[in-house]
This record gives C-alpha cells, structure tokens and sequence, in this order.
C-alpha cells in the first residue's frame, strides 16, 4: 500500500490549477458554442486531452496525471466541452485502430472541437444486448450503403461525425458480424431527432440513417472487427473518466447540501441524517474505489471486470444521493423543488446506462465469481 | 367476514374504470398538460352527472350518495391507476372531510348540496409555506368576515376552484375559513411540482376576506388528516397496480438476449418483490378505509400504516417500472415516469413516510394512551 | 369488504378464553411430557384441532373459528402441544386420502397424543427441488422395503409414526414416482438422530432409514400419487396455521419490546425507532395478509399462489424484527444477550424453511404473473 | 501509487495465512470451544516465536518491529478469514495500542518488551457495564496504588491474561491502570457472547489495586478507538471474504432443478452483491490502515468510514452466505453461523454502523472544524 503523491504529480496539478483558475474568472455560456468556446481555451493550453500524445495536442500524462486532470476540471466547475465524445470515445479508438491517414485527418480536430463527434452503437432493439445490432451496412462497389436507427446519442444534434457500429456480415457470429466506422452526419440520409428524457431535458438524440452512402476510407480498423474496435474506448470512458468525473460531481451536490445543513437552511430528520452519513460514506468508498482503477492503470492491468465494480458502485451512490438531496429539501420548499426532483430523476438513469445493474451484476459472477453461465435456450 | 370487494364494490369499480379509460385516458392527459388547468372540466362535470362521483361523498342529508369509505376508495384507486386528472381528491374527497370535520352544521348545509351536485367546486390550503411543517403561520383577524394572511402551499387544484378552504390561526385558535378565489389580496400561483399529473398551488393571501365556517380542533384536523392519509394511501395502490401490470406486460414482449426478459430471474424476482409490495399495500389501504366506516377507533393506527405503507410500495414499485423498462422507459414519451412523479408527490403528501412511522412509535410507546396529534 | 365478526365466531372465542383462563393457571413443564399432558388437556375438552370432524375429537370448526383458535391459544402463551405435526400435517393427509381403516386407527390417537408423528419429506440432496427424492421403497412380495435419509424432521427422535413420501415408481416424470406412507418409526433399521441448528438448539432429526419394512397397508392413496397427497397439509399448515401462529408469537415478541421502551429499559437510538416502528407496520400487515387468507378460504378459494405471498410476508417481518431485539438492546447488556442473539439467529431459518425466498419468488413471477420459466438445461 | 499489498505485506499475508491454516484450522477451534481459554497457548507462544506475531505492532525501541498499520492489517485480516482464535487483537493490536496512546514512557519501557517478548499476555478493559455506554462509571481512588470499582464488559480475551489494562475515572480525570487478575477484589466472568470463537469477559473490580500508568486523556482515546475501529474493520474484511468464498464454492457445486444453484440468477447475483460489498469494505480498510500510518490527520474519517462499511459488509454477507447454503448452513456443524456470529460480535465493538455514521454527520455539518469526540 502506497498511495503517496509524487513530485511529477503534484506539479501536473499546480499547473493545471493555476490555469484553471486563469481560465474559468470570464464567464463561460452554458450552451453549445460556450462549450465549444471552453474547449477552444483548453486546447490553446494542450488541456483537452493530456493523456493524447503530444502531437495531437496531448501531453502524454500517465493514468495518475489523467484522474487528476479529471478530478481537478470537476472541482473547479469547469463547464463540459463541446466535444467529449469524440475526445474520450472517437479518439482513443482512432489512436488504437485508425490507419495514419485518419489519426492525421480527425484527431487534431477532435481535440481543438474543428469536428464535433458523436457515438452511434445503441439502438431501440439493442440495449444490454448489443450483438442484436439491426443497422447494416451494404457494401456496393466501393460504397458503404448503411440503414437503420440509433439512440441514446449524446451530441447527435450537433455532431459531424459519429463513430458507427454496423452489421456487415452475415452467416458468422453476432458479435463477428460488425464493423465500425466514421459516419459522415452531414451526408444525405442521416436525421437526428432529439430525444425527450424523463427529467424533461434533451440530452441525447435518436439518429436516423437511411441508406447513408460511406466511402471505403470510413471503415476503422478490419471489417468484423467492429465489436472489440468499439469498444476500446468505452472501457476507458466508462470504468475511467466517467466515474471520475461523476465522483467530483457528486461530491459537491453533497458538499452544497452540507453547507446548506451548516446554514440551518436544511433541517433533516433523524432518518435523513443517517442518509446524508451514508452519502458520505459512499463517495469516500466511490473515491477509494477509483484510487484503485489509478493504481491498477498504472501498474499495467487491464480494468475487466473491475468497471463493472465501479459502475455499481457509482449508480448505488449516484442514485442515494439523489433521493436524499430530494428528500431533505422536501415539499415545504417548493419554489426550490424543481432543481433537486431533476437530480433525483436523472439518476434513474445511473442503473440503466452503460450496462444495467442486472449486466453488471452477470458479467462480476460469471467472469469474476466464476460461477456458470445460465443454460442456453432449447 | 369478506376481505376483498362485495359485488356492489366491484360493479362500481368497472363503471369507474370504464369511465376513466374512455373519457380522461393518458394520452389526452398528455395533451393537458400544458393546458390552463390540467384538466378537461367538461369530464369533471360529466364524471359528477354521469358517475355521481362529486355526490359521492356528501351525506344523504345534504343532497349527496353519502358512501361508504369504501366506495370512495375504490374511485381514488382507479384514478390512480390510470392518473385520471380529476378533482375528485381535493373537492369530493379532502374539501368535503374538511367541511364535515370542521364547519358548523349551518355552513355544512349551506355549502355540501353546491359541492354535491358539481355546481361548485372547492378545494383546501392546509399547509403553510414555512417551517416547522406542523405550526400553522397563516392568521385571521377574526370576525364575520376575517382578514387572513399569510402562505399556504402544495395546495391542489386550486386554479380554477370556486371555494378554496383554508385553515389560518386567529386568537380563538385555528379556524376553517371559505375564501372566494376572486377575493382582494388572494393570489394563486401554480408550484414547478414533481407530480406533471396533478397541479399544486401555492395560495399567498393578503388582509384576504373569508367566511370562518367553524374551529378547526384537533379531533376534527385528526379526522381531516386521517381520511387524507387513507385516500392517498389507496390512490398509491392504483398507482402501484399500474406501474405493475406495465412492468410484466413489458418483461413479457422484450427480448434481450434471444429471450423474453421475463424469463431472467433478475426481472422475475424484481417483479415478485413488486406485486409483494403492492399487496401489502393493498391490505393495509383497504383496512383502513373498512375501519374509518366500521370502526373508527382503529383509523388513527391503520391509516398511519396505510400511508406509510402505499407510500413506500408506490415510490419503490413505480421506480423499478422504470428498471424493467430499460432505456425506453427513462424517456419523457414513456408513461413510466409519470407514475414515479406521482408515486413520489403523493408520499410526500399529508406526512412522510418517516413522520408516520415516528408518529406510531410515539403512539405505540408512550405511557399513557393519547390522543393522536396529527403533524 | 366486512371484517366484522359474527355471533358464532365471538361465542367461540369465548369459550376457549374461558377454557384457556382455566388450563393455564396450573404450571405446565416445557419438556415433551408437559407438551404431551398438555395436548391431553385440551384433547379432553376437544380443543386439539377443532377444524376436524367431531368423530375424531375435533367440533367442525369453520376456517374463521380456527384462525381464532391459532390467534388465542398464542396470544395466551400456551406451551406447543407435542403432537402438532401429527395434528397439521398427517391428520388432514389421512382425513383426505386415507382409508377408511387408517382414520379409524389413526386419528383419534393423533388428537389424544397416544401417538406421536413426524413428516419425513425433506433430503440432504432435495431441499428445494423435493422431486429429486432419493429415498426408495421397493415392494417385495407384500412388503415395501424403504431405504434412504431425511433431515429437518421436528419430533423425530420422539415421533412413534412418520408420513414418509418415498419413491416408488422409476421411468416417469419425477414427481409422478413418489408414494405417501404411514412408517412405523419404531420398526428395524429407523434410526433417528437429533440435528442441532445453529442457534446450538436440536429441534430437529436426521432420520436413517435401512432396509425399513412397511406393510402393504402402510400405502396412503394411490401409488405415485405422493406428491400430491403429501402436500394436502402442508399447504394449510404452512400457509395457514403456521403464519397465524407466527403473527401472534412476533406480536408478542414486539409487545414485550414497546413495554420495556415503555419502562426505559430500552432506549433505541433514532435508527432504532424507526426500525421498531417498522415492525410495528410490518405486523400488522402481516396480520392483515392473514385475514385475507381465512377470508379466501372462507370463500371457498384454493389459497395457490396466494401461500408465498404469505410465506415472504412471513420471513420479512420475523428477520426484520428478529434483528430489531438483537439490535436495540445491543451488547452493552450482555447478560441479556443469548435470549435476544436466538430469535435473530433462530430467524435466519425464515428464508430458508417452507420454502426458500428465491423458490417463492419464482412461484409468484411464474404462476401468479404469468411470467415465462425459464429455459430447461440443454 | 499503489492500492493494494506490497511483495512484502504480500510474502507477510502468505506467511500467516500458512501458520493459521496449519496451526489453528476451524476444526480444531471447535474443539476448543468448550475449553479453557478457547485458544491454544502453545500456539500463541509459536505464533510469538516463529511468526513475531506478539512483537509485530510494538516500536523497536521497545523491543519489537514496529510494523506499519497496513502490515498489522495483513494479519488482522487472514485471522478474520480463518476466525483465528489468537489473542492478537486483544493484546498485541488493542493492549499494545493503549500503551503507546496513554501510559507513560516509563510504564511503556516497563510493559511492552515483555509483550513484544510473549512473555506475557494484556487485554484492555474500556466499555463500562451500565449505561449510557460512554460515560466511564469505573471509579478509582487516585494514588500509587489505586484502588478501583465498577464492571468492565465486552473485555476480550481476559481469562488467562497476565495484565488487564482499565480505564478507570478517577479525581484528575480517567486514567489508564494495569491491574494484575490475581488482586484482590478482581473477578472475570465468562459472558454468554453470540460469537463463540472469540471470547469475552465481563470484569468486575472493588476496591481492586491497580497501577496507574498515565491518563486517558481525549486524544490518546481517540488514536485507541480509531486503531481499533480499523483493527476490527480490517478483521471483517477477512470474514466477509471467507463467507463470500464459501458461498461461490458451494454455489458451484450444489445442484438443484438438475443445474448448480450457482447457475441461477437470483444466486449468482447474491453473490454479486456480496463481492461488490467485500471490495467496498476492502478499500475502505486498507486506506484506513494507510492513513493511520502516512496520514494521521485523515484517520478520524477514514476509521469511521471504514468499521461502518466493514460492519454492515460482515452482516450482511455472512448472512447471505447461510442463505445460499440453504438448510446445511443453518446447522451447527456447519461453519456458516460461526462467521456470521464474529460478523455481529465485530459490528458492535467499539459503535455501531450507526454511531460511526452520526459522528461523521456530526463533524461534517458542524461550523467549526472539532476535534473527534469518539464514543
């Protein structure tokens, strides 16, 4: 056990503090084009993606560099940038599998957000089952004719490009079946709609593509080999940055509601002070738990089945905190209602994304446990 | 001894259900939403000549049906369960106990026969808009026509009623007062509620003129809250019954994995824990209406556990709906997060969970036996 | 809905207070001798199992009746009478399958404790799954010989008699092999040897079974017919008796909790509180599910599925309270502690006994949902 | 960085579990249930000898290794895991502990050689036997040699001890003394204690002689409450993973409805549950046993962070584990029940889950920064 901070890192974050403060003392619109602006400032400074290789404006940090980068934007406020899909998804996949030509094509502009990236692999019929993939694309001549629907899509309405999953093979596997590509959002054929959520936001949008033609160049990688190619990045999204990011959020909707107590402005009962207790403990386990994912980075392991760990212990906490910051506030405040019921909704969400509990809860028996698969169907 | 409904019961149960389904389903509620009031008033009429349902309540003796709890509780039920938008609750149900509970019998004959026959509708501002919950901070000048102020919020369907009842604090201690929405200094603000389904309000009044109809005393607040608590309590079973029947229909028809998902374990024993629940909140919300007509000793008791218990069951069942649903039911389009919306306004309702059970503990632990005192 | 209760149901009520007021006052020892005079006792005054028809010592009790009758002889503290498997079990099995000549010898002695029985249903290796029944009896000439081990069996070091369900049949559906006997356990090759629980008590036997021969007569019913035949009294006892008799024990349990709060003898944390509280809604749902059972089968409804509603509201609130007494007096009394730490430990059993909390789960999502099996092993 | 054991606390935890597995298998601690001491002396005094077991937690300059917490921790866990019947916790962990957080140098130069030594064994005596809990109701009469009064309960390990360290309040506050168990007025009785494989003791002292060692000051509580907070959580850790061990093994292995039971969701998620709450409890102790050597400031936190997580952890996967036993793991003869009774036992020393949680609310939301007030 050692979990010491050493000199490269505390001086990664001094750096990166003092620029954050520089940064983030003008104001910043929330929407698009003010997360557009931020990632603008964050690239002039090579602070987009530090762990991307410098000469697609990275700094080549070390895994420990990265959650501290992570944490930091988090406990500063800093607004999302506009194009963190194609930073954390698009471009650790390109950096894995794309030929040259397109890691010298897309990455720079993924980072400095000249191109807008977004995620195209679930679908209505393909949620924790995505070898049921329906969208296919048709090779004719050269052409990749690709058809089908897409949802969930976060920055569908703003993307040019989306990282596709396809079916392009038929008579193999389900899984064998699939390719990944670049899917030009601007080509004929594509309509992203946006989708309406249960907290009443349109985060995310359903993308429609109909018979959309692709060059050969868009293909990532070999064909077939779309399912692991997809899914490099998730991994590092997912059990990552995500968990990362989310810890820090957490932790300050948790430190306000603290402050509030402090202030008398929050009266819990009882019942609510054991759960606020029980907050804090989560997030102290969340933040040890994604200590761990450093240190086992760092050391050179493959995350496995350890994500599914993490997400579970996110979306317990995630989903705790949220009925308490509902509870606590409580009726009797209704003008402030709506803030803390969209915290609590919203994180209905936390045991539906990026595999439901259910999933998780499979793969860490099956995989991790060891315990037998369930028989097959007859 | 019949613990379940007599035929009566049950023929008023599909009639109301019928009625429910053809003339406020989701959809069309859907489209009211963003309407002035939430609510179609032409179905609110035809519910009160058609069903009888804004005579329900109201005894014989003023011109009503003078039901059975009961009966009522099994219109509340279907409302819930489809999330009917009708007044039923707040002007036939809480406005009407209130009127029983607390005016005196000049004021009673003078309103229920209007409240009756859907001539006029009313609704009650109990609770205030600062803490402790409990204190009543709304006040009277008292006299014929009281000057009140103050702030009373989570108040329901108030846009639009034509009696709004409110219980303001004066020097003769708490008093039921009937306050004309029209009247000086009164101002009725819609609440940015959880509950998208049923509208609250927030009722501000100002040196507002109102009528005092009665004292409002504890034993009368007590049967007033009590009743509330019951009503709540059998709505949430609709709401649970609902959230469960879409949830298994659904386990049913998707397939992940080359099966339907009802056939993992995971989804089954989820849906198990759900009708468990549902049960359990079912027995507990019908004993207590039975005993608030048979044997109204026991309602203080079995209307505490009723809520406490509907509540839990409403807001853990409607949000494993959304689990089973997956993705598709996390969205605004979907059904799913209207029942947890309601689920979850109506637990926080008429006392919290939490309240309730401290409340039976008090009650269950204390010395001597005491009169209930109802947050 | 009318709860209310009728003349007949108060009047027989009445008399078993009176009754009950007047057998109690005496000392009665809590060994199996006293558990024996006892059941004499109220054999005496037809008081043993009053739902039986009155040629065999009971008074054609209608279900309301009986329900009173759990109810007061609990809520009176009466001891367990010794024979009250033979009563709930055996009795209603030879009252509905049994011959003409097996009532008559039977049952009375049932009721009057001249003999004693047991049930020998469970396996080491049919816990759960009773189908995969191990214990054979081959007809040999005119005598079954029975071989095999059961477990879990109450009074099975004292039982003179055991309803046995064994295998009989081979080459059809498991369930359609098992036959239902009357055995003798005071016949060569029984050997019963007591079980200890974890909470260091035996109330239990294990009972070997080699080479036991049975008469021809020892046949209950038909041949492969057991499994129905042996489950005739067990959905009544346990869906029945059993949780009638359990509301009342908790209830009492409960009781005895609020009146040392009452006393500040205990003085629970506000945790506590609210767990107690808990309890008490837990019980009286409880009891509520319970009026709803005696109403069904007043109705002349099959109680089904109905019987694991009961069984998980059972188990839920026995641990739950169970935890509660072992919680809210806590170590700090630890004279105290043995009787507290056995009712949590003795509770553990409730998810397991009458069957466990994942087999009710997945009787309720099949049979009463309509929710589909799952896949059969391939 | 690194989270997770060295080589060295690696080779130390293979080194121990090899001496536990061997020398105190669960066989053979069930044969000592009804004996004397519960433990075996002579394997104490080898796991003094061949393991430095009884020198591992004392300072060199006393005469031991002065290891690390997380080192302490390695052991703590693997006894966990096996229900090791060593006195470790109560004398080299907990005894050691109250020497260097409240004697003074002299008492220490005197006390801990011999401890490091094996020479002689120590328990503490701290919780009082009346209520309310952390009052200290142990009196002394203050002097070279004290006389003190009161019951000590919850004292591990007493019978047999060569010193029992006790709290005692006397004139200038609470004051640690040594008493030896043969003076006069000192009696030990056996306490009929849910867990069998870890004896307690209740202590009842009158007028009993005791050598006072230096005071019980606030701060020297908390670093020996907050040692034993992680000492116990860490402990857990062990049982939870052996639990969590035996119940996937089983789970493999049993077969019913012609498949393992381990192939069915509703075990296979258990389980899930159970390996998600192990490694919750896991990270939660480790960080607390590295705090308490390279970060001392951060303990208070991370001590109570750490017993409320491991507690309910035990709880609740020990009792899983009889779960997905079925019948087997509700018998004596199974092990199952032995670790959920050490589950339980472990969770009320020294706060519950929810006393550990109200104290952190407690710091967390007060104004100014405080120093712990440990109960």
């Amino acid at each position: 056990m050692d979990l010491a901070q050493d000199d490269a890192q505390r001086a990664f974050r001094d750096e990166l503090r003092a620029f954050l403060d520089a940064a983030l003392g003008t104001e910043i619109s929330d929407d698009f084009e003010g997360q557009r602006a931020w990632q603008r400032l964050l690239y002039a400074s090579r602070w987009v993606a530090p762990h991307w290789p410098a000469q697609y404006g990275g700094r080549d940090a070390s895994i420990e560099q990265f959650a501290i980068y992570i944490e930091e934007l988090a406990r500063a406020r800093a607004p999302q940038f506009a194009n963190r899909v194609g930073v954390q998804t698009a471009g650790p996949v390109l950096l894995a599998h794309g030929s040259h030509e397109q890691r010298e094509r897309y990455l720079t502009r993924i980072a400095s957000a000249d191109d807008i990236w977004c995620q195209l692999y679930s679908e209505p019929g393909a949620g924790s089952d995505l070898t049921n993939l329906r969208t296919a694309a048709r090779l004719e001549g050269d052409t990749w004719r690709v058809t089908g629907q897409k949802v969930w899509t976060s920055y569908g309405a703003q993307a040019d490009f989306g990282l596709l999953l396809a079916r392009t093979e038929v008579g193999v596997a389900p899984h064998l079946g699939i390719s990944c590509f670049v899917c030009d959002l601007r080509a004929p054929g594509v309509d992203a709609r946006p989708l309406r959520t249960m907290t009443g936001e349109s985060e995310f949008a359903e993308v429609f593509l109909d018979d959309v033609a692709l060059p050969p160049d868009a293909l990532i990688g070999e064909r077939g080999a779309g399912w692991e190619i997809g899914n490099t990045g998730l991994a590092s999204e997912r059990g990552v940055a995500f968990p990362l990011k989310e810890q820090a959020a957490l932790q300050i909707m948790l430190d306000e509601l603290l402050d509030r107590v402090r202030r008398d402005e929050v009266v819990p009962t009882p019942l609510q002070r054991d759960r606020i207790a029980q907050d804090i403990v989560n997030l102290h386990v969340l933040r040890l738990m994604n200590l761990k994912t450093v240190s086992q980075l760092s050391a050179g392991s493959e995350l496995g089945t350890w994500a599914s760990l993490i997400k579970l212990t996110w979306e317990q906490a995630a989903q705790h905190l949220g009925d308490t910051l509902f509870e606590t506030t409580g009726p009797a405040d209704p003008m402030d209602e709506d803030g803390r019921a969209t915290a609590m909704l919203r994180y209905r969400m936390a045991s539906l994304v990026g595999g439901t509990t259910q999933i998780q809860r499979n793969i860490l028996s099956e995989r991790r446990l060891g315990l037998p698969r369930e028989p097959r169907r007859t | 001894m019949h613990f379940g409904l007599s035929d009566d019961e049950e023929a008023l149960r599909e009639s109301v259900a019928d009625f429910v389904l053809s003339q406020c389903p989701l959809a069309t509620t859907r489209q009211l939403l963003d309407g002035p009031l939430g609510y179609d008033p032409a179905v609110w009429r035809r519910a009160g000549i058609e069903m009888g349902l804004t005579a329900l309540t109201v005894p014989e003796r003023h011109g009503g049906f003078g039901a059975a709890p009961v009966a009522v509780g099994v219109v509340l039920r279907e409302l819930g369960r489809a999330l009917g938008p009708l007044p039923f609750l707040s002007s036939a149900v809480l406005a009407t106990t209130a009127l029983l509970a607390l005016a005196d019998d000049e004021h009673q004959s003078d309103l229920l026969p209007s409240l009756a026959a859907g001539e006029r509708r009313a609704t009650v501002a109990i609770v205030d808009g600062h803490r402790p919950a409990a204190a009543i901070a709304t006040s009277a000048v008292i006299g014929a026509d009281a000057a009140i102020s103050g702030t009373k919020v989570s108040v329901l369907d108030a846009e639009g009623a034509e009696i709004i009842l409110v219980i303001a604090e004066s020097d003769a201690g708490p008093v039921l007062y009937a306050v004309d929405p029209t009247a000086a200094g009164l101002r009725v603000d819609r609440e940015n509620s959880l509950d998208l389904t049923r509208r609250q309000f927030r009722v501000t009044l100002d040196q507002t003129p109102g009528r005092p109809l009665g004292p409002a005393n504890a034993r009368g607040l007590a049967r007033l809250v009590a009743t509330a608590s019951t009503a709540l309590a059998i709505e949430q079973v609709g709401v649970a019954e609902a959230a469960l029947d879409m949830a298994v229909d659904y386990a049913k028809l998707r397939e992940q994995f080359g099966r339907p998902i009802g056939s993992f374990q995971a989804v089954k024993h989820l849906c198990a824990d759900m009708l468990l629940q549902t049960e359990h909140a079912s027995v507990a919300a019908f004993y207590a209406l039975w005993v608030a007509g048979a044997e109204p000793a026991q309602l203080p008791v079995a209307a505490r556990v009723a809520k406490t218990t509907c509540s839990d069951t409403a807001v853990a069942v409607t949000a494993a709906n959304i689990q089973i649903h997956g993705g598709i039911g996390f969205t605004w389009e979907h059904n799913a997060h209207l029942y947890y919306r309601r689920a979850h306004g109506t637990a926080a309702m008429f006392g919290s969970p939490e309240s309730h059970r401290s409340a039976l503990y008090e009650r269950l632990t204390s010395a001597a036996p005491q009169e209930d005192a109802w947050a």
